[in-house]
């Protein structure tokens, strides 16, 4: 042993006269920048999707309700209560938070002796931290769940142009499932869809890949399923919680994905007639539309005896003689009908209600009766020579049923919505066919951003060659004679006043002559109301412009019920919605029809 | 100097099944509780001794005073909720529960990594290992009456802590090493106070090794005492400083290269005496090799590139059935976790292999017998040993 | 590694291997040839290091996995052998003399798992649990969610809300939800 | 116009005749759409029913006027005749919408009639004397305007966009 040994721990002297290392006070140490303290929550933020309560491994959370937040479209109006005697401080809730609403302070020291103040609300129930900038927050996008929306096919322009195939390739099931996985399942969307259908549930069918079951569920809710797969105005995607950071999830595809991956003919297996006892009650629906027929669709299982007049060749109603085949095949509706007759309803073509029968036949003959009759009337300018513009609904009802349509090499089409471009796509193909060159302009009232169309319409449209000028007043149609030659706008200096209310302004020296062999008018729809009579349309009690109905549908009198377009307009999804709401509506009365007899 | 040289032969055998059957009505043997509460034990486990005298005639683990059935809770969880749970297996040096599940996770899942999060993830893996040596030199010098180089290393572990929580947002148990990569970038300015905090650390561990290394009180406890044959190494699974105390260079970091250590240079450091000086003298260059390595990570590192990827939605995350073992060089030596999964959102076994595991059960009570009372405490210390590990 | 199966495999009956990673391989084998091919990759083939011994219980096929996990430092080799037992009584083989420090964990497999090694050393001794009387806890069949709530008390007040369903009842408890 | 009319508004730039021309304005229209109602269809009734009680509310408003002393004292006043009285004037004539008019027709009508009029009270009131009148045609000049938003929306509503 060496005396170094023996001297050198006496080298630990030298600390004597340090000062203390000690934190002096520490409850007011700060925590560093990104310490995971208490929760913050941005109460507008936060939508109350519960992803923080499911990702939560320590089951500390709770979705409540909470004063002043209130369910909505897109908000569930809960937020999460954390109990902190659970809380491990992991932050998964932060990381997975839809929104990114949820963070954390850095604040952790806190003391109390009532062990319940450790459960509260952040946002809600105010906190010294809730202001703090510092704490932790995800460093960059959600990483925990897919942003990022599955690649589709699609035809590219210069494909689709000569023809009415089919656009959208649809997800495959590989794709689908890809797709499916990005849900989180909050079900905010439930509410949003008119028809409320189950789509979280139907989404994690697609996931298990068990597309059936996916099917089944489907037809639990609506009827029209392989259609809204294709034209749903889907507003359920503008309440997705994906959609706050990232693309919302594809529902409308990935219903179709469901609708397309089911055999046509497992249909008619998978959607089977409850066993029910025959009521001998008898439904008349006037209008083989996605209302109607949804209406017939619940009766007809209820075991009621349908019939359905149809005024044109074909059920579909809009579906068919207004949307385009190439967003919805007509084989897909025939397809989808035939499912709805499989229940046993009867639908009659070419019956027009007023004409071949009147409504007050049908109103003796049978138990209840339904209008659904759609807007099947284009509504027009009146400007001066707009008695020679053609009716964009007229035009597509004729293109539907294959009638020949003129075909000029310039048209004007007046409109910004959705059949706007549905008449500039379907002439711009029917002049490709016949010119090799399209020829289509577009003029609307709306600036671009304000247009009523959707997005992808208005993009499509402007790829196939449309050309779409916003913000154009029409003033005039041009005619040389007996024929068309142009459209004279103006430009709109401003449609909506500071209140959003529409105030058209023009610049009358912005004017522009747009060249046309045809005017299409594209704006309102109304219905051909004149199947009532004058003594029916007088009994009724009407609001604005509408038949008075009551919150499950029925009018003012007692055997009638009206449905789809003509109360709610306008899109499929309410109309189905509506149907299942007039559907209960007259069961409920034949029921108790029914109970009065016994 | 005093020499502690028992004959065994006064002592019955032990029995078959290793039990030793001593008369305790004879007054002559004496059972002992060290532990579960003695500040000569590492954690929460108990050694009972049975002596005769001052000598230990056999010593028996016992653990489960930590038990919350980790293993069997990460079956109830989805794969991302078994992720904050991970770390609590191990107190002193969390992280490698956390890089090991996820890594086992990331291969059984098939997801690539960025470059960046292995970076992070080693340099989290050395402050951590540097965390553990800290409190192993303040256990051992603690054990042994030291107390003032306890306090020092716990100082200076206090100062990584406070690396630790401006880089991953927590101090002991991190949460930071997610399955994809890591949650952040380091913080502006981070590499500076590292190395202000390296620099304290290399200034107390020269003040430690002259209380230690170079202390005649210090040597006279340790050197010669408990000392493991290396014969015995492979065959109670006795890994890291243990092992290289008694001339076997396992490390496998670089037996086996995980990470980024394929790029970095360090060395192994070994000793002969595999007593516990040695132990204790492997543990400390290791250490200073740890602070020369947190520098050469900070240097060499990138300065960009993302750290996290993209997971599939974890919130209904299946992963396909299989197995696999990932292992990396903790503190105490091999750690490493034996994934299963079976086709669902849950893992079906997760198994956490902690180098505690043997050292603190089989090997300790191999050793012990034979020793004298006040050894037990720096014997057993000097292995290091984690009881988590043991219960998990 | 392929080469060492190769060599094995004249001898004992293996499973299918699964080559997890260039370094990392797992086969099954049969529980009466454990003890011979361990001793054998044990003293020829130089997977000396026993790295862990631990069970699976796949109850669904009434079977339990022993995983061995056996290195060769030199090669940097890890070999996964699965043995299988049946469920009902089940029982491994000891390899405590291969491995001393085998004996724990076989401890361990006994109480948590209620395989039973014979002729291992203090294999019926407690190891983590005193006075346990329930299930062995790591089998599937064991609920330690039920257990915990027998157990212990839940936090009185707690009451969560499903969004879906909220938003339904608040926003259209009147909607006839479904065509049933 | 009939000769009347013109009669009356030719030369006449009193307050009093100001006041004359505005209340027959204004009963004229009421009285057009209490008419109108019966022979429109029901569906468009409420539409013609809100325009005979929004003119019905400014009738009773020009009588109250003339029953108040303060707005008597005045109404021999000279008052400069608006530039826009020609069109407004013009109103006072009725339309014929034909047997059976849509609702386009009569919103069409409506919409031209309450330009007129806010054009008119707009600067009747920039000229008028300080005073109950001057606080009237502000009044009506704002009405109108409001009025006419609200047509035009629903304009928008029922002829653009409904059923887009």
């Amino acid at each position: 042993m060496s005396l170094r040994d023996v001297l050198s721990p006496f080298t630990a002297w030298k600390h004597v006269i340090d000062d203390p290392v000690t934190i002096k006070d520490p409850f007011n140490r700060p925590g560093a920048d990104r310490y995971r303290g208490f929760h913050q929550n941005d109460m507008d933020k936060c939508i109350g999707c519960g992803s923080c309560e499911e990702i939560c491994q320590n089951a500390a959370i709770d979705m409540v309700p909470v004063e002043g937040q209130h369910a909505g479209p897109g908000d569930s109006g809960l937020r999460p209560m954390i109990d902190y005697g659970r809380c491990c401080w992991c932050a998964l809730c932060v990381d997975v938070c839809m929104t990114g609403s949820l963070t954390m302070s850095n604040e952790y020291t806190w003391v109390d002796s009532d062990p319940d103040a450790f459960r509260f609300v952040p946002g809600a129930d105010g906190k010294s931290w809730d202001l703090d900038v510092k704490g932790y927050q995800r460093e960059d996008v959600r990483r925990l769940t897919g942003t990022t929306r599955a690649p589709m096919g699609e035809m590219p322009a210069e494909e689709r142009i000569g023809n009415f195939c089919e656009i959208v390739d649809g997800f495959t099931p590989e794709q689908a499932v890809i797709e499916a996985d990005r849900c989180v399942e909050c079900g905010l969307c439930v509410a949003t869809c008119p028809a409320h259908m189950d789509i979280p549930d139907y989404i994690a069918k697609v996931r298990d890949g068990d597309f059936e079951g996916g099917l089944r569920l489907l037809y639990e809710t609506n009827p029209f399923s392989q259609a809204c797969g294709r034209i749903c105005t889907h507003k359920c995607e503008t309440t997705c919680a994906a959609m706050h950071e990232g693309d919302t999830i594809a529902i409308r595809w990935l219903k179709r994905a469901i609708t397309d991956s089911v055999p046509r003919e497992r249909y008619f297996d998978l959607i089977r007639k409850p066993d029910v006892p025959e009521t001998g009650q008898k439904i008349a629906i006037i209008g083989a539309g996605p209302a109607g027929l949804t209406t017939a669709y619940d009766l007809a299982r209820a075991g009621h005896k349908v019939v359905v007049f149809e005024a044109l060749d074909k059920p579909g109603g809009m579906m068919r003689y207004g949307i385009p085949e190439y967003r919805l095949p007509y084989d897909v509706l025939d397809h989808e009908i035939s499912v709805i007759e499989a229940m046993g309803v009867e639908i009659r073509c070419n019956m027009r209600v007023g004409k071949e029968i009147s409504i007050d036949q049908l109103k003796t003959a049978y138990d209840a009766v339904v209008l659904s009759i759609g807007l099947h009337q284009g509504r027009s300018t009146r400007v001066p020579g707009s008695e020679k513009a053609e009716a964009a609904i007229d035009l597509l009802r004729r293109i539907t049923a294959g009638e020949e349509v003129p075909v000029p090499e310039q048209v004007a089409v007046i409109g910004g919505g959705n059949v706007a471009m549905d008449i500039a796509r379907s002439m711009a193909r029917l002049q490709k066919i016949i010119y090799g060159t399209v020829g289509v302009t577009v003029t609307a009232l709306e600036e671009l951003d304000r247009f009523l169309a959707d997005r992808e319409e208005i993009e499509e449209a402007q790829e196939e060659g449309c050309v779409i000028y916003p913000a154009r007043g029409p003033q005039e149609i041009t005619v040389a004679g007996d024929t068309v030659t142009g459209l004279r706008t103006w430009k709109v200096k401003a449609i909506f006043d500071e209140e959003g209310r529409f105030a058209p302004k023009y610049d009358e020296t912005d004017e522009m002559i747009h060249p046309a062999g045809m005017v299409v008018e594209a704006i309102g729809q109304m219905s051909d109301i004149s199947l009532l009579g004058a003594d029916l349309t007088e009994q009724l009690e009407w609001n604005r412009g509408r038949i008075m109905i009551d919150s499950e549908g029925q009018t003012s009198e007692p055997w009638l019920w009206a449905a789809g377009d003509v109360t709610s307009g306008p899109d499929v999804i309410h109309a189905v919605a509506d149907g299942h709401r007039v559907a209960r509506s007259v069961g409920k009365m034949l029921a108790a029809k029914r109970e009065k007899l016994q | 100097m005093f020499s502690f040289k028992p004959d065994r032969s006064q002592y019955p055998a032990p029995g078959p099944d290793g039990k030793l059957e001593v008369d305790l009505e004879t007054g002559k043997y004496l059972k002992l509780w060290h532990g579960p509460n003695h500040p000569g034990i590492t954690g929460n486990m108990s050694v009972e001794l049975t002596v005769c005298g001052d000598e230990v005639v056999e010593g028996k683990t016992h653990v489960g005073y930590l038990h919350r059935g980790f293993e069997k809770l990460m079956e109830r969880r989805t794969f991302i909720q078994v992720f904050p749970i991970v770390c609590r297996v191990c107190v002193p040096e969390p992280d490698f529960n956390e890089y090991c599940y996820a890594a086992a996770v990331e291969e059984l899942a098939g997801i690539e990594v960025p470059e960046m999060a292995s970076w992070i993830r080693t340099l989290i893996l050395e402050m951590g290992r540097f965390n553990s040596y800290m409190m192993a030199m303040g256990g051992i010098s603690g054990a042994l009456g030291l107390g003032v180089v306890g306090q020092w290393m716990t100082y200076v572990r206090d100062i990584m802590l406070d690396r630790f929580e401006e880089l991953t947002g927590a101090r002991i148990y991190h949460m930071f090493i997610l399955p994809g990569g890591v949650r952040a970038h380091l913080p502006e300015g981070f590499e500076a106070r590292m190395e202000e905090v390296l620099q304290t650390a290399e200034r107390y561990l020269a003040d430690a090794e002259n209380l230690m290394f170079k202390s005649s009180v210090f040597k006279t406890r340790t050197q010669g005492v408990g000392v493991i044959d290396p014969a015995l190494f492979e065959r109670f699974g006795v890994t890291g400083p243990n092992a290289r105390a008694g001339g076997v260079a396992k490390d496998v970091r670089k037996d086996s290269p995980y990470l980024v250590y394929d790029q970095l240079e360090f060395t192994v450091h070994t000793e002969e005496a595999s007593d516990i000086y040695a132990r204790t003298l492997v543990r400390y260059k290791d250490l200073l090799e740890t602070i020369q390595l947190i520098r050469q990570i900070l240097r060499k590192m990138p300065k960009e590139g993302e750290v996290m990827t993209n997971l599939p939605n974890v919130l209904h995350w299946k992963i396909p059935r299989g197995e696999t073992y990932i292992k990396g060089e903790s503190s105490r030596g091999e750690y490493g976790y034996y994934l299963v999964t079976d086709g669902t959102g849950y893992p079906r076994r997760v198994n956490v292999r902690g180098p505690s595991y043997t050292h603190a059960m089989a090997l300790l009570e191999h050793l012990i017998p034979g020793t004298n009372i006040s050894d037990v405490a720096a014997l057993m210390v000097s292995l290091h040993t984690y009881p988590p590990e043991i219960e998990r | 590694m392929r080469e060492i199966l190769y060599r094995l495999k004249d001898r004992y009956h293996l499973g299918t291997p699964t080559f997890q990673r260039t370094d990392l391989c797992f086969v099954t084998v049969r529980r009466d040839e454990i003890r011979a091919i361990l001793t054998e990759l044990r003293d020829m083939e130089g997977f000396t290091h026993l790295t862990f011994l631990t069970a699976v219980d796949w109850i669904e096929e009434q079977l339990f996995q022993l995983t061995y996990m056996v290195n060769n430092r030199e090669a940097n080799l890890s070999l996964g052998l699965r043995v299988l037992l049946d469920r009902e009584d089940a029982t491994g083989d000891t390899i405590h003399d291969l491995w001393p420090t085998a004996a724990t964990y076989q401890r361990e497999l006994r109480e948590m798992f209620g395989i039973k090694f014979p002729g291992s050393p203090r294999v019926d001794e407690e190891f983590i649990l005193e006075g346990w009387t329930d299930l062995p806890p790591y089998r599937r069949d064991f609920d330690t969610l039920a257990y915990s709530q027998q157990t212990y008390n839940d936090r009185p007040g707690r009451v969560t809300h499903d969004p879906k369903t909220h938003m339904q009842k608040t926003l259209y408890p009147s909607y006839p939800k479904g065509a049933k | 116009m009939s000769e009347a009319n013109k009669a009356k508004l030719t030369g006449l730039t009193t307050v009093r005749e100001i006041m004359d021309t505005a209340t027959s304005f204004e009963v004229v229209a009421r009285d057009f759409y209490q008419s109108l109602a019966p022979k429109v269809s029901k569906n468009i009734r409420w539409l013609v029913d809100e325009l005979a009680e929004e003119e019905q509310g400014h009738v009773d408003l020009f009588t109250k006027l003339a029953n108040d002393p303060k707005v008597s004292e005045v109404m021999a006043e000279k008052i400069q005749r608006p530039v826009a009285d020609g069109k407004f004037s013009d109103c006072v004539q009725v339309p014929d919408l034909g047997e059976n008019p849509d609702d386009q027709e009569v919103l069409q009508y409506a919409l031209m009639r309450e330009t007129a009029a806010m054009e008119q009270y707009t600067e009747l009131a920039e000229t008028a004397p300080e005073g109950p009148l001057k606080e009237a045609f502000t009044f009506l000049a704002n009405e109108e305007a409001e009025h006419k938003e609200e047509l035009e929306k629903i304009y928008y509503e029922i002829v653009h966009s409904g059923g887009v």
